[in-house]
């Protein structure tokens, strides 16, 4: 556990707790609490041979990988919903045999999750017999249960070596407020052997506490303080997904050539400060009028 | 008045939801989403929503987003289910209905959303299947549904991989597999409504008025019955198709549809 | 799961729910939201032969007890602390054999409810290889991990026919809010058949969304409205714990005998209205005291 | 000035917990929860201090209250875990230290406050381990203690029942049954300190300076080592003191004692 009473550090601090190589864990899903300034940062910081699990994701999976940052990919879905459709990378890098896809289900993860956090080496899992997901994890293994008889498909823990995680809120001591859904948020926070997390915005733990604190902060080894740290994906109460931004990168991600040009402009080149300075301010605060009324909120995914 | 096919499709899932089901879509799936909203709002008001993603309970959006993790899909939901406690509730069988989409779907409804080609080297990578493998073992009844039957390539006679499971898989039954849930009980095509057997394979119960059974056949890799009384899709009640539009004043529903079959355009019947 | 708009019942027909032979959940802890109200009920209605599971309880258990509803006791823990002891009536019918004392640890019942929650046929546990337990539990098995070739204790599902849960605010559809800690009262939500619930107070929906709910609607079968229904356990934040009314039934049994006198007094003579009269308004409404100042909240304890 | 046995007892316990520790007590356990709370305010400041039967973290109540489910507990705590949460980190090894009592005590350091006696007609029908007997197996160290040391019937040559492991049972020691955690580290009785030796058995430290070796061994059940240093329990420092003091006001740590035992009265030595 992280007993340190000050566990801030700057983004480049942060992302460099994540080591090449490492089983990584993404937080939030789809379109919300993507970790997407720890995405952009260790893209520049050239991270290489990460090992991503996770449940439904879209742009911080297909990023890292058109950054050639990932090797192993075990998530329940990668894609863009019925809006955008198939990840664009993450597609090329999976037909082209160039990422290993050890696609995963929900359910499974979760399990194996839970294996780690309750300390035990295997858990039983109701489904995937009859599916084909065994040809993809040659790792599971089946029991016979003692007391039924029945035969069920058993998963070994999952303990990721870092959870990144984005959050609205946090403190200093890196307590995490989040508003629902946690998705797999607090299994990965128990489950990982660290989590690193950044958070729009530090604020009194008075505060948190008077919001309810998620992911406590002996969980938590550092927490990075990063204004839209989930850009394009939303970071409610604050704000909306960024259905425009997103878009510019799924229009740029037709060919690695022209992707490259996107990483070029958007990541490498510059840092976080930059990158929402080439967002633009407007533009940004505009994903926060969400809340003044049903026509605005409506109006950001006209 | 005229509607649209995405329109009567969407009214066509929402009429497979009986009253006081506990229902759940998964994420990317807006007819689904939509159509369940459609039910609570006409024929089904004591159904348990889950919204897909949020698992929000019986919330009411102002509208449909374009993604399935938006806060505005809880809202006016009194609660909203963590992660785990969904998937539990499924795999325990406290979930009676499940819409699941493929992008390959077979004859007995087993459906493949993960690669399609040799799983090495597929020819296309589609997205996975998110949560749906597991809890198409246990949900009570599934309701298929695709709007690609008209390619040729979703209904094929054997699925490249298999995802999620329907009634009878390559290593047995559900009874042999020892699993609770009902599998497929309806499967909605831009085409037709199918039902399945006592076999466990699709049987065509009825198409849309401007669909013939050669249509349904030449688009469809696998052999089916089709019902002695193969009707026509009861067309929308006025209540239906405002339930649609005031749900989804985006239209997201049409993401879901080739752009060719937008232009389905239907009358309503004056009586 | 229950999905009628309405689940008000009054608390004869909520104790009504509870079938003689059931296996029944019990909710709280200790001193905390024990379900007394309907134990009293339970009692007047002369319940039979319930086998009863959770993790530290005391009054309600040794109640029902002193009350022969009991034939087998699942729990982690029957006692009152250091403050009053181990439980009489329970201790006296352990010792002369009367009921079947199936001992249980926390883990242990956690890991059995997870198991009916998730629904799969049987769990691993870490620990109880080396203790006794097993002398308890002849059901639990073993079994061999196929990733690591550990032996581990395997237990089956715990699916209680009804959980009996207290919590201090409810609204007409069944949701609840409670104060942590929520001890088991999730689990046993999740895993039982049904709960049947009481609440100090029916408020509006809005109010519990306001405070957050706890146990949802879908999973509760009835709610009924009984003021001070978990007296003298506590109900935060509405009531602390009775210490002097405890010490009084602690006092009563001594033996058997007395005991009789005091449930005959206390509980089968009267209802829940007559019960709180006897209590005396006065001395209720000085449990509420609790929140003005720590002199008063210690002073409930001196 | 001068203080009492269960004042100095407790302090006793409290310097068994190191600072940057993760420590938890059971409930009905007043002078480990004291002792918790006094380590936290002197020697550990930056302990994780989770309070038992609340699971709230560092909560700086205003008193110690007779029961341990009382909200009083949870005062000044930013966030409390949930029962699962706080269990999954104990199994799973997050956890640095326990405290842990019993009604018989072995050399071993096995406890059972299951049943003295034969199991279907004990003698006596303890209350129960808990929580304790799975987690004993895994969390880092155990403080055990107990106050009825004198009473000749608590450290015993063998538990009649194991609720939760020492060092070594009868199914083998802690290696042979996979067990990652440490066991009993200290044990502090009202007669004096044990700590194990390299066989997994208790060895005599400390002794209170008002009992001697005779006192222990005609009390003691099983066979002890004695260290060669054999000395006497340092005296508690005026902030250790004055910790207690503040921490439980209503004395509930005294309700563990025999009433014999709290006459026990030391005074403060003058330098």
């Amino acid at each position: 556990m992280f007993l340190d009473p000050d566990k801030r550090v700057d983004l480049s601090t942060a992302a460099g707790m994540v080591a090449d190589g490492d089983v990584v864990a993404l937080g939030g899903g789809l379109s919300a609490r993507l970790p997407m300034a720890l995405i952009r940062e260790m893209i520049r910081q050239g991270r290489r041979n990460l090992h991503v699990v996770g449940s439904a994701h879209s742009l911080d999976v297909d990023m890292l990988v058109a950054a050639g940052a990932i090797t192993v990919c075990e998530e329940s879905y990668v894609g863009f919903e019925q809006d955008f459709g198939l990840a664009p990378a993450y597609r090329r890098a999976a037909e082209s045999g160039t990422i290993q896809v050890k696609e995963s289900c929900c359910v499974t993860i979760l399990t194996q999750l839970r294996a780690a956090e309750m300390g035990v080496p295997f858990l039983p899992v109701r489904g995937i017999k009859g599916t084909d997901m065994r040809r993809l994890h040659p790792e599971y293994a089946e029991m016979t249960c003692p007391f039924t008889g029945e035969v069920l498909v058993v998963v070994p823990p999952l303990r990721p070596d870092v959870a990144l995680l984005h959050a609205p809120l946090g403190d200093t001591r890196g307590n995490l407020y989040m508003e629902q859904p946690y998705v797999l948020d607090e299994h990965f926070a128990s489950a990982a052997r660290s989590v690193v997390a950044t958070v729009d915005k530090i604020v009194a733990t008075e505060e948190l506490v008077e919001r309810g604190i998620t992911i406590p902060a002996h969980l938590v080894r550092g927490v990075a303080e990063v204004p839209f740290g989930a850009h394009p994906a939303s970071s409610y109460p604050h704000y909306a997904y960024d259905r425009s931004a997103t878009g510019a990168y799924i229009r740029a991600a037709g060919t690695q050539e022209s992707l490259e040009s996107y990483l070029d402009e958007w990541v490498r080149s510059t840092d976080e400060a930059g990158y929402r300075d080439r967002q633009g301010s407007a533009e940004l605060e505009r994903l926060t009028t969400w809340s003044e009324s049903v026509d605005a909120w409506k109006g950001l995914f006209a | 008045m005229t509607y649209t096919i995405d329109e009567w499709f969407v009214v066509a899932l929402a009429r497979t939801i009986r009253d006081r089901e506990v229902v759940f879509h998964g994420f990317g799936s807006p007819c689904a989403q939509v159509a369940m909203h459609v039910a609570r709002r006409t024929h089904a008001p004591d159904m348990l929503l889950i919204e897909g993603a949020m698992y929000a309970i019986n919330p009411d959006p102002p509208f449909i987003p374009p993604t399935s993790n938006d806060n505005s899909l809880k809202q006016g939901a009194a609660y909203s289910m963590r992660f785990e406690e969904f998937f539990d509730a499924a795999s325990r069988g406290d979930v009676d209905r499940m819409f699941l989409s493929g992008g390959q779907i077979d004859g007995y409804g087993n459906t493949n959303v993960t690669a399609v080609g040799p799983l090495d080297r597929p020819k296309v990578k589609l997205g996975g299947g998110g949560g749906g493998c597991n809890i198409s073992a246990t949900i009570g009844q599934l309701t298929l549904w695709t709007t690609r039957h008209r390619s040729g390539r979703t209904l094929v006679s054997s699925c490249d991989f298999i995802t999620d499971i329907g009634h009878v898989t390559p290593a047995g039954d559900r009874k042999a597999l020892g699993y609770s849930g009902g599998g497929p009980q309806w499967l909605v095509t831009e085409l037709g409504i199918f039902d399945y057997d006592g076999s466990g394979i699709a049987r065509l119960r009825e198409m849309w008025p401007d669909v013939t059974e050669d249509d349904v056949r030449s688009s469809t890799g696998f052999e089916f019955e089709v019902a002695s009384d193969l009707g026509t899709v009861e067309p929308p009640s006025p209540a239906e198709l405002a339930a649609v539009r005031a749900i989804d004043p985006l239209g997201v529903r049409r993401s879901e549809f080739d752009p060719g079959e937008l232009q389905r355009t239907f009358e309503v019947a004056l009586h």
